[in-house]
């Protein structure tokens, strides 16, 4: 993995975290462990992580993206207003990217990235997802938005 | 959570009976479908069963006339969703055991949040929890899915507080029920301390005693798979045994011990073997010597491929390995375990395929071939440190050994989201397909069981041709959820 | 057939050079596409395809390597739908070999008739044969098939009439081919006597042994499953053995051996090891060290259950007994098998399903199990007299012997259609699931080996509380196609 | 299995047979078999029976029925103008099953058994079907006919 890239992963910060009651922290902890070894700064909350902790943390380290994963199926419930939290705190512009098994059961992929787009995540990932298609993404997308800690100057 | 028995000493003794009423009055409060709760009645109730509606009797008898007996998990957001699921299980699935799964919510206590989901699945028409929320249900509704089935019924709810849901779950005429405090706690939570885990099982375990007291024998088991990735057979059997005494201790009999498969056909022999051996070891040393104890085996916990098909085999291999290993049931997955809850069709599949697998598999023993001899040996010499250990710890407590090892890393579980856990041990597969231990961390693993382990990952990377490092465990997580064309591809091709 | 060799004098010898020109040249002409027929051109064509695209390297290196291939069956009325079947075959299924099977009409060289089996498949847009037509498409039709895969081909043609479509079929490009005279005449043909049968694949053997004469090693393989039908495996690897010595005495040195499933682990392992090693031992005796003779392993050939979740768990089965049994292949079968020929997707998932099981099986070896040195003694002690009193019936000639055999039913083989077969040894299941023979009629089977199969057949009579009768066998033909509730009921349930 | 039904099994003719170019004698023996243990006359042709003599040897035994077995897919070519064939022969009031596998692939049954019936099949089975079943059809196809041999004083 390259880590020479404009801008520079050094200089982002992403907060990782599993949503909700759920416990999977498995994929979550191969990702952050993986975005670590590529150069990105990784926070990581862990399993078991309520909503606006994931909001406080991003806060609290002036992180560039947040870094969801739902697995157990309700993440639909755990997710509602998630980027209007982020707004009320000052972060309208922060990179929101959910990934892991997303709805109960096995649904239209179409249909549930639509309802997860709607909620305000700028990406939304598969189950399977593997961690060198993240990174390029990441790099893909704060490359496009040329100063990834732009957001803070928002407000 | 947060229960007055907090600050009490933690031990492995039973519950005095004063106590435990004033315990159980305190909780059943907690929600107001606990008043519903009388013990009497569903005493009453448990006894006018048919014995083939009894998972005691059921796992009892099935150890006598040496039936591999199937299970699937299930939960749906809404009562009569979940019914459906139960009798398509029953019927379609051909399920010896029905299921409850609860969903998280629950599991975590959060009634108002089930509430709220029950009341979304009805408007939207589809299920929005990842199980049945039986607290909020309360006994006297959720006994109608006792009454819809033909066969035992068993709570699934993977958690650390199961207070409130086994009184409902037992009240409405469940009798199995799944669970154990070192297991759950060190799979399932993040900030429970392994203490609170175990007095909330340790209620658990004192309420299916007090059913026995009055004659009710309710089928108890310890959840084996703990993470479900890459748990390595001695770490599985550890836990387990120690979940055991701590039951054993509260008075239950009745109780099951489940192993996640390892998908090595001798590895999860031996390891149903062992299992079953040292629990009954430990018991007698600690001076119980009226348990039963009946091994389950459990389809592949780890990550699954999302191509059906390869799922199918899966499927019914997790047949095969049970069958042969002897287990005395099978818990089942479906072909769409990659994507989410599969639906009531697919979870009867499941069931189909592996019941045909068992079938097909039934006469098959490896108990004389050597190399399963030779994993029995390296398995328990691979446990019996570490629980000798524990125990140590402990002074021969085992919920003080377990809290103790726990934090000093002397038992250690893969990939635990618990805080309280070092989560420091790495497995991961070998080169002959068996499970093995890359790194014991702070484990007390004798160094010539680890020289075998060391021998079987060597080679694996050395046949890879990659570097001999931790990066094989992240592999081992992948492994078998990989596509096929990367798994087994067409090898000379130079495509 | 009616071919003007029928007067010859049957024997095991190879057929000399000029009387084989003068047989092609006669054979050729029966049919138009006979005349595209240029053995030059075809040797050259097979020379420039890619090592992994001949069948002959890849067995060998298959053997080399210690890989289990995958391999479906498949044939459709026109060549586009054949095109587009060993597309998904070669792509979705990701099958080491791809097959062509041919339809039945072209089976029995009637040819008029497949002719009308592919107007009406285009009239219908649906295949109206059970094959592909490949003696009318001719070698340069057909050859386009070889050309849109990247992987070997073979051609499965279940008929006692070869000679035609053999010399398309390599002529095409095809590095294998499936059939031999006394699997194939005594399972597939009603009147053909197995003197013509067995000359009939003379020629075809000839014919490989011609390409190899010109640097070309195709790969030929005998059909062991014969009918199918709890073919046991001693019965089956004498026959085995029989062809084997005849392919060998016409030049062939790349020979596989097939062996239907029983469906028990112990039984198919051993029987694989005892069909490789008896058909070198009887090679050996009659001066022939170098043939080559890989094992591959059938899915289940007798009748499938309807339930597709059921199915699955045969196809699943089917790899991990193919890979723990060590063969090089497996033939795989699709969760379609009970209800007809299967479309190209469920035919891909079935060797998707089989190549996941081989993968999770290929650590697991059961050479040092009693049980299986056992059965592979077992068998040996049952087809070596069959074998050797076969072979003295022919004065040492396995063509002669082979006839005489069959009319004196000294050789028989259970429910063939053919006359000249006494077809009254009864195959059954025991009571452990082994397939034993419950009347071997006139076959010259050791008493104390009929011991060992009374043994476990009464034992079975006796658990099912049925009489000792050949209803045993009747049955043992359903058995597998059961639905699961006469299988494995809940046991307990009064219902 | 009763025999003692009005019209009596053993004045009940049956030939059976696989037809056209197919092997697959398995079924068709146990089929005849248990027709023979029931009471019936069976004549047996055996596999690879063309259509012609299956006619034939119903004309010759007087039979008053046949039995077709198809399993190999092609059947739907094999048994076009069955019927015609035995009409043909005088044999038009003769009963006429058909079972096994009798089209190429998975099919909707309904469809496949139309197809049948308009080749002038009287009964069509699916493959799985038991003896005793066809056994009590059979009792009861008979019985309603009253006179089973009647079709002989037909044309
Ligand atoms: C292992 C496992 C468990 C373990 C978890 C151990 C642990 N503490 O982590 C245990 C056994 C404890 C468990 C429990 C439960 N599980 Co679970 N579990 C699985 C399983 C088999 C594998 C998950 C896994 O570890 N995969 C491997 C990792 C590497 O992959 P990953 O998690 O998908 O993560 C990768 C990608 O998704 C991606 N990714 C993940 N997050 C993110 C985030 C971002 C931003 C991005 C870009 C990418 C990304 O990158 C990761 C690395 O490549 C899956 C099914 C499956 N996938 O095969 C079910 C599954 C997730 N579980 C499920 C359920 C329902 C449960 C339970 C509720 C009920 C139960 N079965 O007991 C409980 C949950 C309890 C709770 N409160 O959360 C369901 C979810 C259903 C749904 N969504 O419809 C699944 C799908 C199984 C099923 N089909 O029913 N489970
Ligand atoms: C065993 C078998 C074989 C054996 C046959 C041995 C023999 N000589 O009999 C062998 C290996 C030789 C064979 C060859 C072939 N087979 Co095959 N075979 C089977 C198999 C696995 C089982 C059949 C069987 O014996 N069943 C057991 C008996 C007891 O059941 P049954 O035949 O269905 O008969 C019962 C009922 O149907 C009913 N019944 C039958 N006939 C009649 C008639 C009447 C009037 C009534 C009332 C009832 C009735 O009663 C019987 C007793 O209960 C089936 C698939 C399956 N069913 O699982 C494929 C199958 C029939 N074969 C098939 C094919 C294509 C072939 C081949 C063309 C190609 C090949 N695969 O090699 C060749 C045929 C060559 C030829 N020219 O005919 C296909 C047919 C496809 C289709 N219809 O779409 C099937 C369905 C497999 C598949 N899915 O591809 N086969």
């Amino acid at each position: 993995m390259n880590t020479d890239e404009n801008p520079k992963r050094g200089d982002i910060t992403l907060v990782t975290g599993v949503i909700g009651a759920d416990t999977h922290i498995v994929g979550n902890r191969i990702l952050s462990l993986g975005l670590e070894e590529a150069g990105f700064k990784v926070v990581t909350l862990g399993a078991l992580t309520p909503a606006d902790e994931f909001v406080k943390a991003a806060l609290e380290t002036a992180a560039d993206g947040i870094m969801v994963s739902s697995l157990y199926g309700q993440g639909e419930l755990d997710c509602r207003g998630f980027r209007d939290l982020c707004i009320e705190a000052g972060l309208e512009g922060i990179l929101l990217y959910i990934g892991g098994n997303l709805v109960v059961g096995k649904q239209d992929w179409d249909s549930v990235e639509k309802r997860y787009k709607e909620m305000g995540f700028d990406r939304v990932f598969a189950n399977g997802t593997r961690v060198e298609e993240v990174v390029e993404i990441l790099d893909k997308d704060f490359a496009a938005r040329k100063k990834p800690a732009r957001k803070k100057a928002g407000t | 959570m947060g229960s007055k028995t907090d600050d009490v000493t933690l031990s492995a003794a039973a519950i005095p009976a004063d106590d435990f009423a004033a315990m159980r009055a305190e909780n059943l409060a907690r929600w107001p479908t606990g008043a519903e709760v009388d013990l009497e009645e569903a005493v009453e109730f448990h006894k006018s069963l048919p014995e083939h509606k009894q998972l005691g009797w059921v796992m009892r008898q099935a150890v006598r006339e040496g039936r591999c007996l199937t299970q699937p998990r299930g939960g749906f957001g809404t009562l009569e969703l979940q019914l459906e699921l139960m009798r398509a299980l029953d019927r379609d699935g051909m399920a010896d055991i029905v299921p409850t799964t609860t969903d998280s919510y629950t599991r975590n206590e959060q009634w108002t949040q089930a509430e709220t989901g029950i009341e979304e699945s009805k408007r939207q028409g589809r299920s929005m929890l990842n199980g049945f929320p039986m607290v909020n249900y309360g006994p006297r509704e959720t006994r109608k899915l006792i009454e819809a089935i033909g066969k035992p019924a068993i709570v699934l709810s993977g958690t650390a507080m199961p207070r409130l849901t086994c009184e409902i779950g037992f009240a409405a005429g469940y009798s199995g029920y799944l669970g154990s405090g070192i297991a759950y706690t060190t799979s399932y939570t993040k900030n429970t301390s392994i203490a609170e885990g175990i007095r909330n099982y340790q209620y658990l375990d004192r309420l299916a005693a007090l059913y026995l007291e009055h004659g009710v024998e309710l089928h108890r088991r310890q959840p084996g798979f703990l993470t479900g990735t890459n748990v390595p057979p001695s770490i599985a059997i550890t836990v387990a045994v120690l979940d055991t005494l701590l039951a054993a201790g509260q008075g239950v009999r009745n109780y099951g011990l489940e192993l996640g498969q390892t998908l090595h056909l001798i590895q999860d022999s031996a390891a149903i073997r062992v299992c079953g051996e040292l629990a009954q070891e430990y018991l007698a040393a600690a001076g119980f010597d009226d348990m039963f104890t009946p091994v389950t085996s459990l389809h592949w916990m780890g990550a699954w491929p999302q191509d059906d098909a390869q799922a199918a085999a899966l499927v019914s291999y997790g047949g095969t390995l049970a069958a042969v290993g002897g287990a005395v049931s099978v818990t089942t997955k479906s072909t769409h375990e990659a994507y989410g809850i599969p639906t009531p069709e697919a979870n009867a599949e499941g069931l189909r395929t592996t019941r045909m697998a068992i079938y097909l598999a039934r006469h098959i023993r490896l108990d004389d071939l050597p190399e399963f001899k030779a994993e029995v040996d390296l398995i328990r010499r691979e446990a019996k440190p570490v629980i000798d250990k524990v125990l140590e710890m402990g002074d021969g407590d085992a919920a003080q050994g377990a809290v103790k090892a726990l934090e000093a890393g002397v038992l250690d579980i893969p990939w635990s989201p618990n805080r309280f856990v070092k989560s420091r041990v790495m497995p991961a597969r070998d080169a002959d397909g068996y499970l093995r231990i890359y790194d014991p961390a702070d484990m007390p693993i004798p160094k010539d069981v680890m020289a075998v382990h060391e021998e079987g990952l060597k080679k694996r990377a050395e046949a890879e041709g990659v570097a001999y490092d931790r990066d094989l465990a992240v592999k081992s997580v992948y492994e078998i959820s990989e596509p096929l064309d990367r798994l087994l591809p067409f090898p000379w091709a130079a495509e």
